[in-house]
C-alpha cells in the first residue's frame, strides 16, 4: 500500500470516528445544549424553587397588559402556557403572536423575568403582501404572526 | 484533479478566472446594493432592520462556505501532499476569518433592535464564535513557526478536525431551541422569503462568492510569488 | 429632502442598519486592499529576486 | 518543635528544588558531567526531605498536636490509630503532601534505577521532575502550610468527615497518587525528549515501565474508591460519573492510550510524536484532576472566585507546566517523524485505533465535566452533566473498541489479513454468540443489550485465552511465556471480566426499598430475608444502631447480614454502613435506615449480580501491570544506546 493510501485511510478513518463521537456527544447533550425551554417541556419536569431559566414560546393573542414600565403577559406553545412578569423595556420586535424568550426564575407560579428577549421566525415579505394575503385569505397562523 | 496540482498551470487557471471574478463581483455588489437599500421593501414585523439581512446573511454563508473549502483543501494537503492545495487553504483562512467577524458583528448589530440584545450564548451564535476561534487558531499556527512545512501540517489536522463545526452550525437551530431563527432560504419546502427580498440576498451572496474568488486569487498569486522569493533566496544565499 | 431624510432615517434603525453596511464595505474593501498590495510586494519582490540572481550569474558566468 | 523541624525540611526541599530544576539542564545543554550529576543527588536528597517533613506531619497526628491547625480540624483524640495515620492525608494540606512525597519518590527512583540511561536525558528528566517538583512545594509552603501553628491549641480536635473512616479509603488517595503523580515521570520523560529532540525505540522502552507502574497504581487506585462508593454510600451504586470520579477517569484513559502507543514507538519507530503528545496530555489529565478537586470550583465557580489563592495558583501552575510542555511540543514535535510505514489493517492501525477510541472518550469525559463550568462562567446557569450523558457517549464508544480489542493481538506488524485474524477466531465468536443467546434465553429480564454486553465480554475473554493458545502452543510453551506477553494476556482477560460484572450489575439489579418491622420476612432474587432485631452499640468513636437480618435460601440458612448506621461523637455526621454478603454470581446488600415512629424500619435491599466480577477483573488487570513489570525485558536494564551509537 502506498503513504498515499495509508493517509487516505487514516483520514478517512479519524473523520468518520470524529463524527460518530460529535454526534453522540451532541445527542447525549440534548437539552444542556438548548437556549430556552417551552412550557410544554417545563411542564413535564420539576424545576428547582429559584432556578434561574429561560422560557421560550409566543406571546399569547390579547394577554398583554401594560401598567407602566410592569408588563405582564403569557407566553404559550399552544398546548402549555405560563405567566409572565416584567419590568423593563421591551424589544421592538415584542408583540402579541410573536416569538419571545424570557429569563428569570418562578415565583409563586408566575415567572419574573429579568430579561426578555424577541424571537423572529424565518418569514420575511413586504406589509403589502401579507395585507393582500389576508385579504384573500391565505394567511395561516402556521407561516407567520 | 492532479492536473492543476502543477502550480504553474494552477497559476494559470487563477490568472485567467481573476479577471471574471472581479468583474462579476463588481456588477452583483452594486445591483445587490441598490437593491438591499432602495429597491427592496420593508419587512411586515422587522421595518427596516430587515435590509441588515442581505449583508448578514452573505457573510454567514460564506464564512462555512470557506472553511468547508479549507478544511476540503487541508484534506488534500494532508493526503496527497498538494502544495497548492495547501496554498489555497492558507489564502481562504483571511478571507473567512472576515466574513465570519462580519456575520458576528452584523448580527449583533440586527440583533439589539429586534431581539433586544447584542449577544446571547445559544446554540447558533456560540457555534459561529468557535467558527471565528477556529479560522483565528488555524492562522495562528500556520504563521507561528519559521520553517512553514511543520506549521502547515498542524494547521491543516485543525482544519479538518474543526470541520465538524459546520455542520453543527448549519443544523443548531433545529437541533435545538435557539434564540436565533431557522433557515430562510435553504430548505426542504422551499425559500420562506418573499421574492423582492430574495432577489438583493441572492445577488449579494453571487456577489460575496465571486468577491471569495477574486481575494483568493490575489492572494493565491501572492504567496506563490513569495514562495518562490524564499526558493531564489535561498539558493542565493 | 424629507423623503431623503426619511430613507437615512431607515424608519429609526439608522444607527443599525447604516453601520452594518458600513462595517461591511470596510471590512471587505480592506481585505481587498491588502491582498492588492500583497500581490504588488511580491510581484516587486520576485522581480528584483530575478534581476539580482541575472546579475551575479551574469558575473560568475562571464 | 517536631513540627517546625518538617517545616525547615520542606523550605530545604524547595531550595533543592530549584537547584535540580536548573543547574542539570545547563549541564546537559553544555555536556559538563559535573551539573548533570547533581541531579541524582538532587533527587534523592528532595526525597529525604520531603519524607521528614511528611514524618513530622505523620508524627502530629499519631501524638494528637492540636497546636497545628491541619490536625486539629482534621483529626481528634478519639481517633482509632489507624484513621490517625490515615488522617495525615485526608484533608487539603495533607494530602497535597502527599502529593509532593510521591513526586520526590519517583525522581528518587528515576536516579536510582536510571543507571543506564544517556547521561543528558537523565539530567534532563530529573531536572523536569525538580520542576515540577518546586511548583508543588512553592504551592504548600505558600497557600497550604501543614505545619501552620494555631495561636492557642484546642483541647480536642475537629475529627475527620466519617465517611472518609474506613481502611477502603484510607489507602485511596495513596494509591491514586502513586498512579497520577506516576505520570509525571512520563512526562519528564516527554519533555526531556522534546529538550534532546530524540525519540528513539530506547526512550520508548525507558517510557513503558513508568507508564505501567503509574497505570496499575490508577486501576487499583480507581477500583478501591469505586468500591468504597459501593459499600459505604450505601447507594448499591459503584460508578457515578462524579466529577471527582472523572477526574481520575481521564488519565487513565490517557495512561491506557499511551501504553499502547509506547509499544509502537518501540517497536515499529512510528507514532513517535504522538506518543511524546499523549505523555503530555495524561499528566495535564492528572493536574486538572487535582485542580478540579483541590480548588473547589466544582461546588461552585462562585466559591472559587470568592477564595481564589489555592485554585488560582493550581491553575496557573497547570497552565504554565502544560502550556510549556505543549510549546515545547508545537516547536520540536514535527521532528520526530517516524519511519516505520503500516497499513491500516495492521497491529500498528489496531493500536491506532485504540489510542483514538481511549483519547476521544477522554475528550468526551472532558467535555462532559467542563461544560457545567463553562456556563456557570459565562453565567448562562446552573446545569448538570449527569450520568446519562457519560453513559451515552462512553459506552458506544467503548463497544467498537472492545470488538478491536479481541482480533489486535492476533493481527501482525506493518500489514496484516483482517479476513484471517477474524476467521481464526471463529470459535471465540461462537462461544460469544452462545454466552449472548444463552443470557437472552436464560434471563427473563435480559434486554438485548445487556445480552450484548455479556456476548462482548465472552468475546474478548475467548480471544484472549485463545491468542495465548496459539503463541504457546503447548503445555510448556505457556509456562514459557514472557511475562511481559503474560501481562498483556492478563490485563485483556481481567477487562473482559469487568465488563461482564459492569454489564451484569447495571442490568440485572434487584432493588427493594420498604419498611419493615422486626420479625418480618422479605424476599429478594431467590433469598428469604428475615428482619430480627436493631441493637444500639457503641463503637470507638461512634454509637450504631446495628440491624440483623437472618438471610435464608430454601429453608437453608445462608448468613446473618447486620448493617449499621452510625453517629460520630464529633461533627454528630451519620454514616451507612452496608452489609453486604458477596459470592461469584452476586452481592447480596442491605442497609437499614432511620426507624419510621411506629417500630419499622426503612431498608434498602439489593441484589447486584456479578458485582464481585468487576473487582476481581481489576484486580487480574493491576496484576497484569505488575507482572509485566517484574519481566527484566520491560524495565529495559541493559543499557539501549545501540541506535544513538550507531547514529554517532
Amino acid at each position: 500500500m502506498k503513504p498515499k493510501h495509508q493517509r487516505l485511510a487514516l483520514l478517512g478513518l479519524g473523520a468518520l470516528g470524529l463524527a460518530g463521537a460529535a454526534a453522540l456527544v451532541l445527542t447525549a447533550f440534548e437539552d444542556n445544549l438548548v437556549f430556552f425551554q417551552t412550557p410544554t417541556e417545563l411542564a413535564t419536569k420539576s424545576v428547582a424553587p429559584n432556578q434561574r431559566l429561560r422560557i421560550g414560546g409566543l406571546v399569547q393573542e390579547g394577554s398583554l397588559v401594560k401598567q407602566g414600565s410592569d408588563v405582564r403577559f403569557v407566553v404559550t406553545d399552544l398546548s402549555h402556557s405560563i405567566p409572565v412578569t416584567y419590568r423593563g423595556l421591551l424589544p421592538d420586535l415584542f408583540r402579541e403572536g410573536q416569538g419571545v424568550v424570557a429569563e428569570g426564575r418562578f415565583q409563586d407560579g408566575t415567572f419574573a423575568a429579568s430579561e426578555v428577549l424577541a424571537k423572529h421566525d424565518e418569514n420575511y415579505m413586504p406589509p403589502e403582501v401579507v395585507e393582500a394575503l389576508k385579504k384573500s385569505g391565505e394567511w395561516q397562523r402556521t407561516t407567520g404572526k | 484533479m492532479h492536473r492543476f496540482a502543477n502550480p504553474t498551470r494552477f497559476v494559470a487557471l487563477v490568472r485567467a478566472v481573476q479577471p471574471w471574478a472581479a468583474g462579476i463581483a463588481l456588477v452583483t455588489l452594486a445591483a445587490g446594493l441598490w437593491f438591499s437599500l432602495i429597491a427592496s421593501p420593508a419587512d411586515y414585523q422587522q421595518g427596516e432592520t430587515v435590509r441588515i439581512m442581505y449583508v448578514h446573511v452573505p457573510a454567514a454563508w460564506m464564512a462555512m462556505f470557506c472553511y468547508s473549502s479549507m478544511a476540503g483543501a487541508s484534506a488534500v494537503t494532508l493526503v496527497w501532499r498538494h502544495a497548492v492545495a495547501h496554498v489555497v487553504a492558507r489564502a481562504t483562512a483571511p478571507i473567512g476569518a472576515s466574513f465570519t467577524f462580519l456575520a458576528l458583528a452584523t448580527g449583533s448589530l440586527w440583533g439589539k433592535p429586534m431581539w433586544g440584545t447584542w449577544w446571547v450564548w445559544d446554540a447558533r451564535l456560540t457555534s459561529v464564535l468557535i467558527l471565528l476561534f477556529l479560522y483565528l487558531g488555524y492562522m495562528a499556527i500556520e504563521n507561528a513557526f519559521d520553517d512553514r512545512a511543520r506549521g502547515s501540517r498542524a494547521a491543516a489536522i485543525l482544519a479538518i478536525v474543526g470541520a465538524v463545526n459546520v455542520p453543527i452550525i448549519k443544523f443548531s437551530v433545529d437541533w435545538w431551541n435557539t434564540l436565533h431563527q431557522p433557515a430562510s432560504v435553504v430548505r426542504l419546502d422551499g425559500p420562506a422569503i418573499h421574492p423582492s427580498m430574495l432577489t438583493p440576498l441572492v445577488l449579494m451572496a453571487v456577489g460575496y462568492t465571486a468577491l471569495y474568488l477574486w481575494i483568493l486569487a490575489l492572494r493565491v498569486r501572492a504567496d506563490i510569488n513569495m514562495s518562490k522569493v524564499r526558493a531564489l533566496t535561498l539558493r542565493g544565499a | 429632502m424629507d423623503m431623503i431624510r426619511d430613507y437615512f432615517a431607515m424608519g429609526g434603525y439608522a444607527s443599525f442598519v447604516w453601520p452594518a453596511f458600513g462595517l461591511s464595505a470596510v471590512v471587505v474593501v480592506a481585505l481587498l486592499v491588502v491582498s492588492l498590495r500583497n500581490l504588488r510586494l511580491s510581484e516587486a519582490a520576485l522581480a528584483e529576486l530575478r534581476h539580482v540572481t541575472l546579475l551575479s550569474e551574469e558575473e560568475t558566468h562571464p | 518543635m517536631i513540627a517546625e523541624f518538617g517545616h525547615f525540611a520542606l523550605t530545604l526541599a524547595l531550595a533543592v528544588a530549584v537547584v535540580q530544576s536548573t543547574l542539570p539542564l545547563i549541564g546537559a545543554a553544555r555536556g559538563d558531567a559535573g551539573l548533570m550529576a547533581l541531579a541524582p543527588a538532587g533527587a534523592m536528597a528532595q526525597f529525604g526531605l520531603v519524607a521528614l517533613a511528611f514524618g513530622a506531619l505523620m508524627h502530629a497526628y499519631i501524638v494528637s498536636d492540636f497546636s497545628l491547625a491541619a490536625v486539629a480540624q482534621n483529626s481528634h483524640t478519639a481517633k482509632p490509630m489507624l484513621y490517625k495515620i490515615a488522617g495525615t492525608w485526608g484533608n487539603h494540606e495533607g494530602s497535597m503532601l502527599l502529593w509532593a512525597l510521591i513526586l520526590a519518590l519517583y525522581g528518587a527512583a528515576v536516579a536510582a534505577f536510571g543507571g543506564n540511561l544517556r547521561d543528558t536525558l537523565k539530567a534532563r528528566v530529573i531536572a523536569v521532575q525538580g520542576a515540577i517538583g518546586f511548583g508543588i512545594l512553592a504551592f504548600i509552603l505558600f497557600t497550604s502550610n501543614p505545619f501552620a501553628r494555631l495561636e492557642s491549641a484546642p483541647f480536642d480536635g475537629q475529627s475527620l468527615n466519617p465517611l472518609l473512616q474506613d481502611p477502603g479509603l484510607a489507602f485511596h488517595p495513596p494509591l491514586l497518587y502513586l498512579g497520577y503523580v506516576g505520570l509525571s515521570t512520563t512526562f519528564s520523560f516527554a519533555v526531556a525528549a522534546l529538550i534532546e529532540g530524540k525519540v528513539d525505540a530506547a526512550w520508548a522502552r525507558w517510557v513503558r515501565p513508568w507508564t505501567l507502574a503509574a497505570w496499575g497504581f490508577l486501576t487499583a487506585g480507581i477500583t478501591l474508591g469505586s468500591w468504597w462508593a459501593y459499600y459505604e454510600l450505601g447507594w448499591g451504586g459503584w460508578w457515578f460519573w462524579d466529577p471527582v470520579e472523572n477526574a481520575s477517569f481521564m488519565p487513565w484513559l490517557a495512561a491506557t492510550a499511551l501504553l499502547h502507543s509506547a509499544i509502537v514507538a518501540e517497536k515499529r519507530d512510528a507514532l513517535k510524536a504522538w506518543t511524546v503528545f499523549l505523555a503530555i496530555v495524561a499528566f495535564a489529565l492528572s493536574l486538572l484532576g487535582t485542580f478540579l478537586v483541590r480548588s473547589g470550583v466544582l461546588t461552585s465557580v462562585h466559591a472559587f472566585a470568592s477564595d481564589p489563592t489555592r485554585g488560582v495558583y493550581i491553575l496557573l501552575f497547570l497552565v504554565v507546566t502544560v502550556g510549556a510542555a505543549f510549546v515545547l511540543f508545537a516547536w520540536r514535535g514535527p521532528t520526530l517523524a517516524g519511519t516505520g510505514r503500516f497499513d491500516p489493517v495492521s497491529r500498528e492501525g489496531a493500536l491506532l485505533i485504540n489510542n483514538f477510541g481511549l483519547t476521544v472518550a477522554a475528550a468526551s469525559i472532558l467535555l462532559g465535566t467542563l461544560y457545567p463550568l463553562f456556563l456557570d462562567v459565562l453565567g448562562a446557569g446552573k446545569v448538570s452533566v449527569g450520568a446519562p450523558y457519560f453513559q451515552r457517549v462512553f459506552i458506544p464508544m467503548m463497544v467498537p473498541m472492545l470488538l478491536i480489542m479481541a482480533v489486535a493481538p492476533m493481527l501482525s506488524w506493518r500489514s496484516a489479513n483482517a479476513g484471517r485474524a477474524v476467521a481464526s477466531l471463529k470459535w471465540a465468536g461462537v462461544i460469544a454468540f452462545a454466552v449472548g443467546f444463552g443470557v437472552w434465553l436464560s434471563i427473563d429480564r435480559a434486554s438485548a443489550l445487556a445480552s450484548f454486553g455479556m456476548a462482548l465480554a465472552a468475546w474478548v475473554f475467548a480471544a484472549t485465552v485463545y491468542e495465548l493458545a496459539t503463541r504457546s502452543r503447548t503445555w510448556r510453551g505457556l509456562l514459557r511465556q514472557p511475562r511481559v506477553s503474560w501481562g498483556m494476556t492478563l490485563a485483556h482477560a481481567g477487562i473482559a471480566i469487568a465488563v461482564a460484572g459492569m454489564t451484569a450489575s447495571s442490568a440485572w439489579k434487584v432493588e427493594d426499598i420498604r419498611v419493615m418491622k422486626p420479625g418480618e420476612t422479605t424476599e429478594i432474587s431467590g433469598y428469604q430475608i428475615t428482619f430480627t432485631n436493631v441493637v444500639d452499640l457503641r463503637g470507638p468513636n461512634y454509637t450504631a444502631m446495628r440491624g440483623t437480618f437472618e438471610v435464608r435460601s430454601g429453608g437453608a440458612a445462608v448468613t446473618t447480614l447486620q448493617p449499621e448506621k452510625r453517629i460520630y461523637d464529633v461533627g454528630r455526621m451519620p454514616t451507612t454502613e452496608a452489609a453486604i454478603r458477596p459470592t461469584v454470581l452476586g452481592d447480596l446488600y442491605a442497609v437499614i435506615g432511620d426507624p419510621d415512629g411506629q417500630g419499622g424500619y426503612v431498608v434498602r435491599l439489593y441484589f447486584n449480580p456479578l458485582v464481585a466480577w468487576m473487582w476481581t477483573g481489576a484486580l487480574i488487570m493491576v496484576l497484569g501491570a505488575g507482572l509485566s513489570l517484574s519481566d527484566r525485558r520491560a524495565r529495559a536494564t541493559r543499557p539501549l544506546d545501540a541506535s544513538a551509537q550507531a547514529a554517532a
